[in-house]
């Protein structure tokens, strides 16, 4: 909320004693604003990397119990080793300003911060989205991918191809940004609000790259190449990991704002970003809710069961999907966006089978095509009121093409898809190619076989029975096991 | 927090100048306490969020692994398919106004959302935070009803009661205009209108009660009650997902009870003081904190007489009744009286889960005993020991108070009447609901359905498969019906899914 | 943040008028002030709760399947007795002002909250806060004592660790009468006060002290070293629940950490500035991050060299120990710092583990290494890298800071003192409490009840039944005490559970 004391002074008399007074009102409103801010923008934060903690459930869900181990190490290491590379040099790709449209370069180890505009809690914000990103692809080369591997692309992703897209459209000085006001793309920018396109899209192809070089699981498609589920170990997992990313999908698009003390209108009014940021998060849920609901009854139709992790998927594809435009459409759009997305998400998952891709998690189909449904949906609903609220009327904005707003907007978004799909596929697809040549990519089918938490993690998850542990003695690296024949708990090998 | 420019204008002189000064401050004023209260009740409607994990962790592990993916479709789509419903209908039953006091009219579909007009402000996050209450109520019964439901009968009185049962009670006793509302100014029932702060009766007893009809008409699960009648108990599957939902409850409960003020940013007396509503914001979580201790420790022990061991999941339950009590005065009473009451819920739910045992009531997760009975305790609790100060400051000066706190007997009266009503009102919706599903061969799964599992028969496989060969599930092209188990099977006994919903 | 009537008197021409319009702005200030405050202070709470989620769900997956009940029991209670003994009594001994250095002697049973005096403001949400921290306290100590310690010892010990032992010591390091305490302006030791910001010794070298004692005088499980006495890993039984309790738990530490400054709306400097408590907050949050993060990554790679595999549970370890590091100094130190503090508490945990092999020392969860070891470097990593500025913003100007960064050698002098002290206090206090214990036969269960696993014999079954036919346990008129178990049960010894406790 701005509170000028020139604006005030006049309003005091003028003399001498007022301009003091003025001053001094003044910057306590001005600190009242930074603390509710800061205030707001923190817990936002602290429910976004609640999502690490889904993502790490809906993953470890999602796989086979040999492999439970290895996943949820590799969430654990999403956030932490993403800690160290946003802070050295991620955060100053994406937000050092001044800086060209490219990329940013400043604030390398958070140099010079705070400054005005760049406090910690932006950081602090950012790192939690940055960490996101890298959480989905881990997801598409589940079960196959050697450790080693997954360290190299996962520092990669987070620390240069992540930073440099959100750079682009979300930085004031991106190319493709709608706060670029001086030169906004097609006189608008693309509206990627909270990031189906900046996050979601980029660990969704990313993956898709990975999944597609490293090939299916073994027994994922039989001699016959007929598809053959390789179910999760646990439905339990799934349905917290999801809940918990819809606790936390609470702070990354509400808390997309960063801000929320600022009156639309003059002050004084009911309304205001407090009002947006509660529309937002009705968008948000309206959206998930409808693509769960979708996906229910279509499956249903479809498969003939009502199958829990299939509605969870559907929940999530349609959170990717609003994500983009969940601040500048009404909540019956969100309605629309949902059920759309739902069907996405149940045509990616048939193309898949049919070319054979395997994504044990579903995270290309459902974060990278939901996400581009996402940032097309913007550009058709987007609400010239709403626009207008967010990114400022001046210059005037085109909005969404079903709204009347002309195809401006929806250009952007299209090119937004087109630009993202090929940066990460220039980069991700030669590094993953790369890694492969090199041997360093998939294990090996014995491995796989006996899941790597026995090979390569010193045992597997869960032991229900005092029987059950065969695994580690402490003068035995778990390195050498050779597994055979039938392993004590009658694992096949 | 009130900043009214008519006050402020002859503090600064009452010339054109200081009216302009005046409003320009009050209006940066206005604008602080919108986003502050905003925040405030923002979070707290994602904690109450945050309970509906907690319900589906409690559900999943109180029942047995072969009804695991069906508990937790139910309550993925509470949230889902109540998100809907009260974003189309049931907020405007229960919220719209002005209105009369039976039911809401408006803001169907959100409709003229925001607007502030006499009848208060009513923002997209007061929506947020009143869904997030009737997505919980809904929760409550799918425990009553757990593993032996069929789906479909699910999704109907599901929508029926977030979309209709629910909103309607909601408008009685929390909208401006509802008949028995503390907040009907001019028209108050027995001049005090109902104290239910956050929703002992409101959310807690509509869930309770629906379940117990629910249940009562289902009758209890195969293997509950032996050929001689005794009691056997079916152990859920998982102790670890009961006490991880039960945390992720109480952590949900700070903003179930605190968040029920809605605002923060409001001083008791005259703005400057130390005292203020965030005091009574910080009360209310210590009284709910010391409730649900309370009552699980009385569980614990006298749990520790009666059955002989140490029981983490009677200790959940008590602990959850605990706070299902404390709900309804939580704001008006001091935290010694919260004391009492979790003392007494502990109590009221062991008694009642005697009762089910003796009449052959079967609620797999004894939400009609904790919700409908702690949650009547609950209300009576604060007919008996609302202090008046407190009362005084929430609701307005010169109101009844608690009985035993020298306030007369008023405000315990207009208590019993909501117990009455809520029970009389969810009894005829629900249980004439449960008799027509009943009829129609809607309600309740085949028996040899529910001998093997739903899981199995209707939701594509076991929730769990620790080993490769445990998943002899899905087939793609082989249907789940036509599978025939081999012996080797965790499931006892053949099945034949048919073709049935 | 301060608005003094008496300082915008003079700025509105001095007139009657300008004084009542002076006092009327300010007012409006202290009150949104008030309110933000303890919005943020609540949020922090609530957060802090969620890590003894965090503790549950940790310890749990750390015990084998045969004591999960048991240990979560003691997590849950260890919050609901932590409620009433905190409300009582520990807050009045922890903060009770005003008081001499040792004890404070106010507020018992909460009377006389909310109050603001000389000493500070006291409201219900500050007593929240420093609930959440009590509990936390002994859930640590129940990690160290997990498996075979009888359910009648931990609720004797817990009850006076939260009573008594912590309280005190928050008072000397906390309180503002506290003798060694950073806000005890008039008579600060060594002209510093010792720095544990938000508790690395305060809470953690506590907890993880008094588990030091119970696990020694125990002794270790059966079957943790072997005949030639190498030493046997005893698995916990589901990885899948470290690394949620671990999740919850850095998701807390964002209230431990940076809720530890109580308010956010205090400029650094005069008001007007984008600079002030709200980036110290963030910093600090940022501290915590960086800390843990290099601590995981450090023991990632060192165990890959050591042990030749990958492990998740060591490095959900080092995080913690990096966190328990950091809390001391998290608000007063560089980003930068973090990292080194968190290289070197992975080396210290590493190196703790390694002695505590060699000594035959067993801790299920490695508490006492990790938050007595870790905890004590974070004290000393504070006196060697405070900074100067970030001091300065917080306790006040000139003092001493960091020696590393040239401060001197004061703060770090101080910083030993408490190491010592909470050493020392926590061992002549639990460590005789442990010794009768034992001496009464209350402390370790039988061999047979941990061979069979505690969950069996006292507390009503095993925690996960995934098969129908693996519930062989509750029959309400067939005590536990006496069950023989068939050949087919999961557990694999015989057991004969007797009948004490």
């Amino acid at each position: 909320m701005s509170c000028n004391a020139t604006e005030l002074l006049p309003l005091l008399g003028g003399s001498a004693n007022a301009t003091a007074a003025a001053a001094y009102l003044c910057d306590r409103f001005t600190s009242v604003t930074y603390a509710v801010d800061t205030t707001y923008l923190l817990f936002s934060t602290y429910l976004v990397f609640a999502m690490q903690l889904g993502f790490a459930m809906l993953c470890a869900g999602s796989v086979r119990a040999k492999s439970t181990m290895n996943i949820m190490l590799i969430n654990v290491l999403d956030a932490a080793a993403g800690s160290l590379s946003y802070y050295l040099f991620g955060f100053a790709f994406a937000y050092g300003a001044p800086s060209n449209p490219f990329i940013g370069r400043r604030f390398f180890a958070l140099n010079d911060v705070p400054e005005p505009g760049f406090d910690y809690s932006f950081f602090l914000y950012q790192w939690a989205f940055a960490i996101a990103a890298a959480g989905i692809t881990s997801g598409s080369i589940a079960e196959r991918t050697k450790f080693v591997a997954y360290l190299i692309y996962s520092s990669f992703l987070t620390g240069f191809v992540y930073p440099v897209v959100s750079h682009w459209f979300w930085s004031a000085e991106g190319w493709g940004s709608p706060f670029n006001t001086g030169n906004l793309l097609f006189g608008s920018g693309a509206i990627d609000f909270a990031g189906s396109g900046v996050v979601h899209m980029v660990g969704g192809i990313a993956g898709l790259w990975g999944a597609l070089i490293e090939g299916p699981r073994i027994g994922r498609f039989d001699r016959s190449g007929r598809p053959v589920v390789l179910r999760g170990h646990s439905g339990t997992l799934v349905v917290l990991g999801t809940f918990l990313l819809w606790f936390g999908w609470y702070g990354f698009n509400a808390g997309s704002f960063l801000t929320i003390l600022k009156p639309y209108g003059a002050p004084g009014g009911f309304y205001g970003q407090w009002s947006a940021v509660g529309r937002t998060a009705v968008t948000t849920t309206l959206a998930g809710s409808t693509a769960a609901l979708t996906t229910l009854f279509g499956k249903r139709l479809l498969v003939g069961h009502w199958n829990v992790i299939d509605v969870c998927n559907g929940l999530l594809g349609g959170f990717a999907a609003i994500t983009s435009g969940c601040s500048v459409v009404e909540p019956w759009a969100a309605i629309i966006c949902g059920f759309v997305a739902a069907w996405v998400l149940i045509g990616f998952n048939k193309l898949a089978e049919l070319l054979k891709y395997d994504d044990p998690l579903e995270a290309a189909q459902l974060h990278g095509g939901c996400g581009a449904w996402g940032l097309i949906f913007t550009g058709l609903f987007a609400s010239k009121q709403f626009v207008e609220e967010v990114y400022g009327s001046d210059p005037v904005r085109p909005f969404g093409l079903f709204m009347g707003g002309g195809g401006r907007l929806l250009a952007a978004q299209v090119i937004q898809i087109l630009v993202i799909a090929g940066w990460v596929s220039v980069l991700m697809g030669p590094l993953f190619y790369t890694l492969k040549k090199l041997g360093l990519l998939r294990i090996s089918s014995q491995d796989e076989m006996a899941g790597m938490d026995l090979t390569k993690h010193g045992g597997f998850a869960y032991m229900y029975n005092d029987e059950d542990d065969f695994s580690q003695r402490p003068t035995i690296p778990m390195t050498r096991v050779e597994p055979t024949g039938t392993n004590p708990d009658g694992t096949r090998v | 927090m009130s900043c009214n420019a008519a006050e402020l204008l002859p503090l600064l002189g009452g010339t054109a100048n200081a009216s302009a000064a005046a409003s320009y401050l009050c209006d940066r004023f206005t604008t602080v306490t919108y986003a502050v209260d905003n925040t405030y009740l923002l979070f707290s409607a994602y904690l109450v969020f945050a309970m509906q994990l907690g319900f589906a962790m409690l559900c999943a592990g109180s029942v047995r692994a072969k009804n695991t993916m069906n508990i937790m479709l139910t309550n993925v789509l509470d949230a889902a398919a109540g998100s809907l419903s009260y974003y189309l209908f049931g907020f405007a039953l229960a919220f719209g106004a002005p209105s009369n006091g039976f039911v809401g009219r408006h803001f169907f579909g959100l409709r003229h959302i925001p607007e502030s007009s006499d009848s208060g402000t009513f923002d997209y996050s007061f929506f947020l935070y009143q869904w997030s209450f009737a997505i919980a109520a809904a929760g409550i019964t799918s425990g009553s009803i757990a593993e032996r439901t069929q789906f479909v009968a699910y999704l109907i009185y599901s929508t029926f009661l977030t979309g209709f049962v629910y909103p309607i009670v909601s408008h009685w006793f929390w909208s401006v205009d509802g008949w028995a509302s503390a907040t009907n100014v001019n028209n108050l029932l027995f001049g005090s209108g109902v104290i239910d702060f956050a929703g002992s009766g409101v959310v807690h007893m509509v869930g309770g009660v629906a379940g117990l009809w629910g249940a009562f008409i289902e009758g209890p699960r195969i293997g509950r009650f032996d050929r001689s009648g005794r009691s056997v108990v079916l152990r859920g599957h998982s102790a670890s997902l009961v006490v991880l939902g039960t945390f992720l409850l109480w952590f949900g409960w700070y903003g179930f009870n605190p968040g029920s003020f809605l605002t923060i940013l409001k001083p008791y007396g005259s703005p400057g003081g130390y005292y203020g509503q965030w005091s009574g914001v910080g009360r209310t979580a210590v009284t709910t904190t010391l409730a649900g201790s309370t009552a699980a420790l009385t569980t614990l022990f006298s749990k520790r007489l009666l059955a002989g061991h140490w029981n983490v999941i009677d200790v959940c339950n008590g602990l959850l009744g605990g706070f299902a009590a404390i709900t309804s005065g939580c704001s008006v009473v001091e935290p010694w009286a919260a004391i009492v009451c979790g003392f007494v819920a502990a109590w009221v739910l062991i008694g009642l889960n005697k009762l089910a045992e003796k009449v052959k009531y079967d609620d797999p997760l004894e939400a009609a005993q904790l919700h409908a009975g702690c949650g009547a305790w609950g209300l009576l609790f604060t007919g008996l020991f609302a202090s008046k100060r407190y009362i005084g400051e929430i609701y307005g000066l010169d109101r009844p108070y608690g009985l035993f706190m020298g306030g007369g007997g008023r405000l315990l009266a207009a208590q019993v009447i909501q117990i009455l009503v809520v029970f009389g009102w969810v009894s005829v919706t629900m249980a004439p609901l449960f008799l027509i599903l009943k009829k129609l061969k809607l309600l309740r799964i085949s028996s040899e359905d529910e001998t093997a599992g739903m899981d199995m028969t209707r939701h594509g496989g076991f929730a769990y498969a620790y080993h490769d060969e445990d998943d002899f599930s899905q087939r793609p092209s082989i249907m789940m019906r036509r599978v025939e188990p081999a012996s080797n099977t965790p499931s006892p006994h053949p099945y034949n899914g048919g073709t049935h919903v």
